[in-house]
């Protein structure tokens, strides 16, 4: 190539930059053949640890991933294509991208989902932009009980600038103060845009949501669910309750927890927020011959075509990782997705038992599905002398809620249908000793 | 149920053939085993009016069925590993197989982002070593590997800017300058981050027109934003002026690096004297794209920044690695994603710089660069080169003149590429050039395939002249001709109706 | 170099291409980096005569090049992921995911095959399992996992059944018997272990003609060889009487397993009187087929052959499991393999049979008769049904109507139904069968999908009386037409010619 | 369906079946979800040994497989397709198996490869049997230094009828004994049909090929190599020493071990015994349209063919681990190969040093690649003593060759390019301590 160019260097294609600016030899490990490469990465992955019996879930849960959903995923014609802008040779990733809106639109209730965000917590904060673009409002309330990850991105999201963002407290029975959420949408503070509640919540809680999307709807604020997808196979959804915009973490949905990502942001939306809706959205049309086939649509809200007037400045998403969740859902199909909830309510139901039984009782009284909260004296160092006995046992709140003195001892733990009840027996026999 | 598709029977022979959507599969009472049941009582505990009430109407369908759905849908897609994807700006290099094996890792996957430090040490460690790596790479001081994407990296950045003048009470500097020729996600972000956009015109040769953003720049400017290698695939020549014009108006400089594919151990932006920059993992560094995503977006910055970055970021101390903990560095802009980042997308990165070394790295640059000066060199032979070269990673070429002579436009010849069976290459962008075809070869592929491709781009025009009626027709070949997009848009349909 | 596949160019949008050889893709100088480099004095201890002298002339190519040249190879295959495939005899079923899966766990792939048996334990577990669990499938008392395929099964039942016989000095029994309906296997594995073949003609039923067998019984028969259900699909009605005579005859009865996809659960060949089988692991027990192999299967046997099994067994005692040390049972015909079989597959039939459980492998025949029976009376509305029903799991049909009438053939209806979107059933077996159509759906295909195969060869018969050239013709959308065969067998072009 | 044939059950289907031959229920274990399976085949996976520093080859070696392999095999297109008898849409299979007769060709020097058979062991046995029919000769003369498992399935495959299988002693510095050799083939057993020996020989040591065929063919007799095919990018080939046939274990090209199977056999023979060859064939051809293109070959060779006169039985072979074996040998190509070659070449050396330095000492005089025996006092003991401190230190030979005193306490150990430097001295300092 060199040749046809004329040229005898491929320096000569370097001379733009500027010679005071041209880098030094980087310093850098050496590079490694395959069969070394394969080594060092094989001993990394040695050394952590994933053999614990885990009862932390905490917005991302161990769930069977049945083999179909990797065998899909792991093809090239999948993982090597982009972004689908032609759609002739897209159809393939347009259509699963279309499956996947459907899905998601089944699950939560409300018909407009976008093809992914980079996570939950990102979706969040976009729900939280999209309200205030849509009531044109500057102020959300939040649940304290939504994960506390998912606050800290949407406060940074929505920046130091006009936008602000208000926790509501909880109640001594985990759920959210809704009084307290009607005195926010009267104070003076200025009018809400959105109002955002966790179901489940972060303590693994139920909330009354159709009681909050009432109050949020009265003030004229959008009302804001952050799911877990899963239990939505038996709770009610964002759709039946009224919620303008729904957000959570597509990970229980075939994906891997992987020390935090690639996961999916799952948001979704009512026909009326339509065009409100960041992100990408694939629709149905029909080509030349008038054969069905999927196109990337809406695109006007997208930043390669509206810059500085785009919904979000978002391009690369998730596609895979929706990929993963239609392959899943596809695969366990309806009965096998309720029951997998189901099974995880159980199975949670042996573990409150088995804890209670052993001294660590449920600290708040509102029902839960399959994550609660216990309190364990000491429940830090007990957590470490579990820890070292081979179990994981859930999160301690005290480093999330350093403020809260009823969280200070407690421990947030869950099941799921991947968890054995001689997992919870080794647990709560493990535990006694510990406190002994 | 109506399956519009045409019947699999017609088609398989002769190519992928469409497929009916899932609903459509779905028959009741298939599926199942995969997961054991629950006792009956399981849902006992929750009471009524918090249960679903509509019913779940998920597709139905056994595992052949979805096995089968997802294989036939597959092959509708072009793909890297199956053809050369010449897509502007997307740098669509080779994904090897080694990075895929070890990102499904059992050590690396089962392990929970809340997981004490003890529990995370390898890929904790991995994540530090990447961070130093990628510092070295961009000459800079730290690095925060949790965005998600580029632009999620951008929005970092562009926060960390403006906590870093607002700590200095510099609390007016809210706009962000971009040139016209910047990425769409470039003012996008400015936007998202509660900035003003200001955009300012390029000067004829491609680059940043020095007059015209000394104009633009005063005590309000927080950033100038700046593609380099800029999306036309050129080097900012006037790179030494222009940042230190930025700096002189009080202003940071956030440097693109989507594009760092170029220009690998031979530009280092925080040598330049960039402030904070991202790099796209998914163009530079061999991540695969996903069809659409995941990515990684890592933001590197310079000192004076670094007590910005988003937490937590990976230290190490007597004990081994860790996480920062909360408010270790309160100035920290706070988290952009839940967790620590696109993990998996993390693990191939790194395996992608291991394999390389610092040597290995630059060959990739030099190679990449040779090859887009080569295609160049051949499309040119075509199509018009509104600017001059070298080029770095990629190259702008207009069909200006075939829409001029035949009515082809850019649009027509690429969807004629597809019949000649390759993937078409970025167009219409960057915005500011006339039927615009944006063309990125990436070092992986051979000199065999860049001149198949560009014997085809000039059989496409040659044919513009011949046949322009076939050219608009095309494709031809694919498994649906050109869509009715603006119907699309005009009753959206977005999802299958769930009355199945 | 010349490339005759069309180049890459013309095909991909309209479906898979035909591909270059890997020697054509070949340049010197790619490829590289898998394994480091070794001293240069590595091989000073080997003596210059016994050193390789030509060239290695192996191409050179790099991990995309590979990676692209085999993923474009797989979409020009037909396959079980993509398509319905009722190749007869075959049981092209569906092969469960989680299976492979399994077979992929580092603790399986990595265990060497004369590992000690305490390194060995959860191979060998499973092993044990899966002899105790096919053995109660066929009703015998012992199980070899040995045997690589049906063939090599068949062979070590007939080495068996010649061991028994000379062990009680019957050494004349050297004759197999085995109907003209049987597989090719049958003869080719009598002759193979050293027997006369004697074949003997069916009734009109597709039956064994009790007759006909009862005249070639004498003092000279080793064995039985008997296919149940056999090639035509039938299950044999008389084999009450058969067995009788063969065993009157101090012959020994060998039972063709491979298709009791048929009747797992209903029928059990040693409860029956067959003193040996082979099971086919890679058509009952979902095992997939490879694009030819591997397979597996195994042998099973009565009481009084267990002492002849080829060994190692595994075996279990006080100190868990082990395989049986050379020599434990001298009786043994000795290995048929050089290790304990194709393990991979052994744990893919294990996760099918510990998947479905008694009454699950019941419904497994169940499904597979029915959809048999049904798509049998479907065929029967435009083609000739040589025998009675029901048939069991798979049946035959013929287009010698068709033939008469049009002169299309069954192979040109095979070659149709490809332009339709299905792979073609196997076509001219069992050879006793005029135009022989061998169709098998198996239990894993839908309704739907019989039905539209049906349509398919319905409408293929109306082309036929229509536009019989059409059909001829086909296919018409393949990747390639029809081939010349007879050319590739006068001058056998088996390999590129190794000067690149 | 049991509407449309007018039966109400399917038991109507099963009334062929005798009465009294109907099976009473199975009795098998509980079926298991996927769930369930996934965890039980886990924990059998887990319950083998493979982490120990292994120096176990003798026949079957730990490669590295380059990722690029699996993702290949891993493809339904391949390992759900069949025997590709349609050849309009089985040009991947067809094709790939070409590339497979190519490879091999080029590798053994020999132009003629079957598209594979059940393993090295069994492919000898076929090269055997080949060996009778193309002379008509009914004896076969195999050193004793080819793998004892092949020389059992070998036997095994001649039967105890008409044909008959003589061994051939090896000489004290580990190379079969050619005086020997050629003592036999005079002898008055009867004449020659073919000669096996091995390269390198179960003891890892180098035989003298072109001696060996010389004097086979002097006889009237065919030269039968069993080859390990990494070994041949430095070894010479089948085809410059005169070999007839060649067989061997294409394990080592890029197929796991897992203990025992499945594997790859290899058959290569000359263009004069083309017709003699068992097994499949692709050749290259045209369609209708000219367009190249391959099929299936010479099929009057086969069972389903030729029935009772078949080249051999064999149907079903090991068609995707040749796929596995093109993919590998394309991926590492021809300086990889012997990369691989040269590299278990140099470690084995460094294994030779560190051996005898702490007492170990080679068996035999004779040259090797990557394999050779030791002199262990109680080796046995020894064996078990480094296994308890997770070392495999090969194949003790006593069960082998129980009638051998020079190997009474041997022990057979090889490296690969997987070996390390690091696991040699590991070996050799463990091993001092143990026989300390
Ligand atoms: C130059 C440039 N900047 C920014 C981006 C945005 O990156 P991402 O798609 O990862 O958000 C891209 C790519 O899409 C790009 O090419
Ligand atoms: C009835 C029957 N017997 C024997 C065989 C031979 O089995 P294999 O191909 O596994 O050697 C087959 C299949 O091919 C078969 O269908």
């Amino acid at each position: 190539m060199l040749g046809a160019l004329g040229i005898d260097s491929v320096d000569v294609l370097f001379e733009d930059i500027p010679a005071a600016m041209r880098a030094r030899d980087l310093d850098l490990p050496d590079a490694l053949t395959e069969l070394e490469l394969a080594a060092r990465l094989s001993e990394l992955a040695s050394r952590n640890r994933v053999d614990l019996d885990s009862f932390l879930g905490a917005g991302v849960y161990h769930h069977y991933i049945p083999a179909a959903v990797d065998q899909i995923v792991s093809r090239g014609e999948f993982y090597t294509a982009y972004t689908p802008y032609q759609p002739e040779i897209s159809q393939g990733t347009l259509q699963t991208i279309y499956e996947y809106q459907s899905l998601i639109a089944e699950l939560t209730g409300l018909p407009v989902v976008s093809a992914s965000h980079y996570d939950g917590a990102a979706a969040t904060a976009e729900a939280a932009l999209m309200a205030v673009r849509a009531t044109g409002r500057e102020r959300i309330l939040a649940s304290r009980a939504i994960h506390r990850q998912y606050l800290d991105v949407t406060r940074t999201y929505l920046g130091d600038a006009t936008l602000r963002l208000d926790e509501l407290p909880t109640g001594p029975d985990g759920v959210t103060d809704l009084a307290a959420l009607e005195t926010a949408l009267l104070s003076d503070a200025g009018p809400v845009a959105g109002v955002i509640l966790g179901q489940p919540n972060a303590f693994g809680v139920l909330e009354s949501m159709t009681d909050a999307a009432g109050l949020a709807h009265r003030a004229g604020a959008l009302f804001i669910a952050v799911i877990e997808p899963i239990s939505l196979a038996v709770l009610s959804t964002p759709g039946e309750y009224g919620a303008d915009i729904c957000a959570g973490e597509g990970q229980p949905l075939g994906i891997a927890p992987q020390y935090g990502g690639p996961y999916l942001g799952i948001l979704a939306t009512t026909e009326a927020l339509m065009r409100q809706i960041p992100g990408r959205l694939v629709g149905e049309t029909r080509d030349l011959d008038g054969r069905r086939a999927f196109v990337m649509t809406l695109r006007a809200r997208e930043q390669d075509i509206r810059r500085e007037k785009a919904a979000s400045n978002i391009c690369t998403n998730q596609a895979l990782c929706a990929l993963a969740a239609t392959t899943y859902l596809a695969t366990i199909g309806p009965h096998g997705l309720r029951d997998v909830a189901a099974l995880g309510a159980a199975r949670a139901r042996e573990l409150e038992r088995a804890l209670e039984a052993v001294g660590a009782p449920r600290i708040h009284a509102g029902s839960y599905l399959n994550e609660f909260c216990v309190r364990v004296p000491h429940a830090q160092q007990v957590h470490q002398a579990l820890l070292d006995r081979g179990i994981l046992a859930g999160l301690p709140l005290a480093r999330w809620y350093p403020d809260d003195a009823q969280l200070s001892d407690g421990l947030l733990v869950c099941a799921t249908e991947t968890t054995t009840l001689g997992q919870i027996e080794r647990f709560a026999a493990t535990l006694r000793e510990v406190m002994a | 149920m109506t399956i519009d598709a045409p019947p699999a029977a017609t088609a398989r022979g002769a190519g992928p053939a469409l497929q009916p959507t899932l609903a459509e599969l779905s028959r009741p009472g298939r599926g199942g085993g995969k997961v054991p049941h629950p006792p009956s009582d399981a849902l006992d505990g929750i009471p009524t009016e918090l249960r679903r009430a509509s019913p779940l109407g998920l597709p139905e369908l056994n595992e052949p069925a979805v096995i089968r759905h997802f294989v036939n849908l597959s092959q509708l897609n072009y793909s890297v590993d199956a053809g050369f994807y010449p897509l502007g700006s997307c740098t669509m290099k080779f994904n090897p197989k080694v990075n895929e094996w070890a990102a499904r890792l059992h050590g690396f996957t089962q392990l929970h982002p809340l997981s004490p430090d003890q529990l995370a040490q390898g890929t904790l460690e991995l994540m530090f070593d990447l961070q130093s790596e990628l510092a070295e790479i961009g000459g800079m001081t730290a690095v925060s590997l949790q965005p998600a994407a580029g632009a999620q990296g951008e929005l970092t950045g562009i926060l960390m800017i403006r906590a870093y003048h607002q700590a200095r009470g510099d609390d007016d500097r809210r706009d962000v300058i971009v040139p016209d020729s910047s990425h769409g996600t470039n003012p996008a972000t400015a936007s998202m981050a509660g900035a003003r956009t200001v955009t300012v015109r390029s000067a004829p040769d491609g680059g940043v027109d020095l007059e015209v953003l000394r104009r633009a720049l005063g005590p309000t400017t927080a950033a100038v934003m700046l593609t380099n290698p800029s999306t036309l695939g050129l080097f900012e020549r006037r790179i030494e002026a222009l940042l230190e014009a930025v700096h002189q108006a009080g202003a940071l400089a956030y440097m693109d690096g989507a594009n760092m594919n170029a220009v690998l151990g031979r530009f280092r932006p925080g040598d330049a004297g960039f402030d904070v920059m991202h790099l796209n993992l998914h163009k530079t560094f061999s991540t695969p794209h996903g069809g659409g995503g995941p990515g990684a977006g890592p933001v590197a910055c310079a000192d004076r920044l670094a007590a910005y970055l988003p937490g937590p970021l990976v230290v190490r101390d007597e004990a081994g690695y860790r996480l920062e903990r909360p408010g270790e560095r309160p100035t920290a802009i706070g988290r952009v994603r839940a967790y620590q980042g696109n993990v998996g997308v993390l693990v191939r990165a790194y395996a992608y710089l291991r394999a390389h070394g610092a040597a290995g790295l630059r060959e990739v640059s030099e190679d990449a660069v040779l090859a887009a000066n080569y295609l160049r060199a051949r499309i040119g032979e075509g199509y018009q080169l509104p600017f001059g070269g070298p080029c770095k990673h990629e190259f702008v070429a207009s069909a200006s003149a075939l829409r001029r002579d035949t009515g082809v436009r850019t649009l027509d010849v690429a969807k004629r590429l597809i019949d000649h069976g390759f993937h078409p290459p970025t167009i219409y962008f960057p915005l500011i050039v006339d039927e615009c075809l944006l063309i990125e070869p990436t070092e992986t592929e051979s000199v065999d395939t860049l001149d198949a491709f560009a014997e085809a781009m000039l059989a496409i025009a040659r044919e513009a002249y011949e046949d322009p009626d076939r050219v608009k027709a095309a494709p031809s070949s694919a498994p649906v001709r050109r869509l009715d997009e603006a119907s699309a848009a005009r009753q959206p349909r977005l999802r299958w109706s769930s009355a199945r």
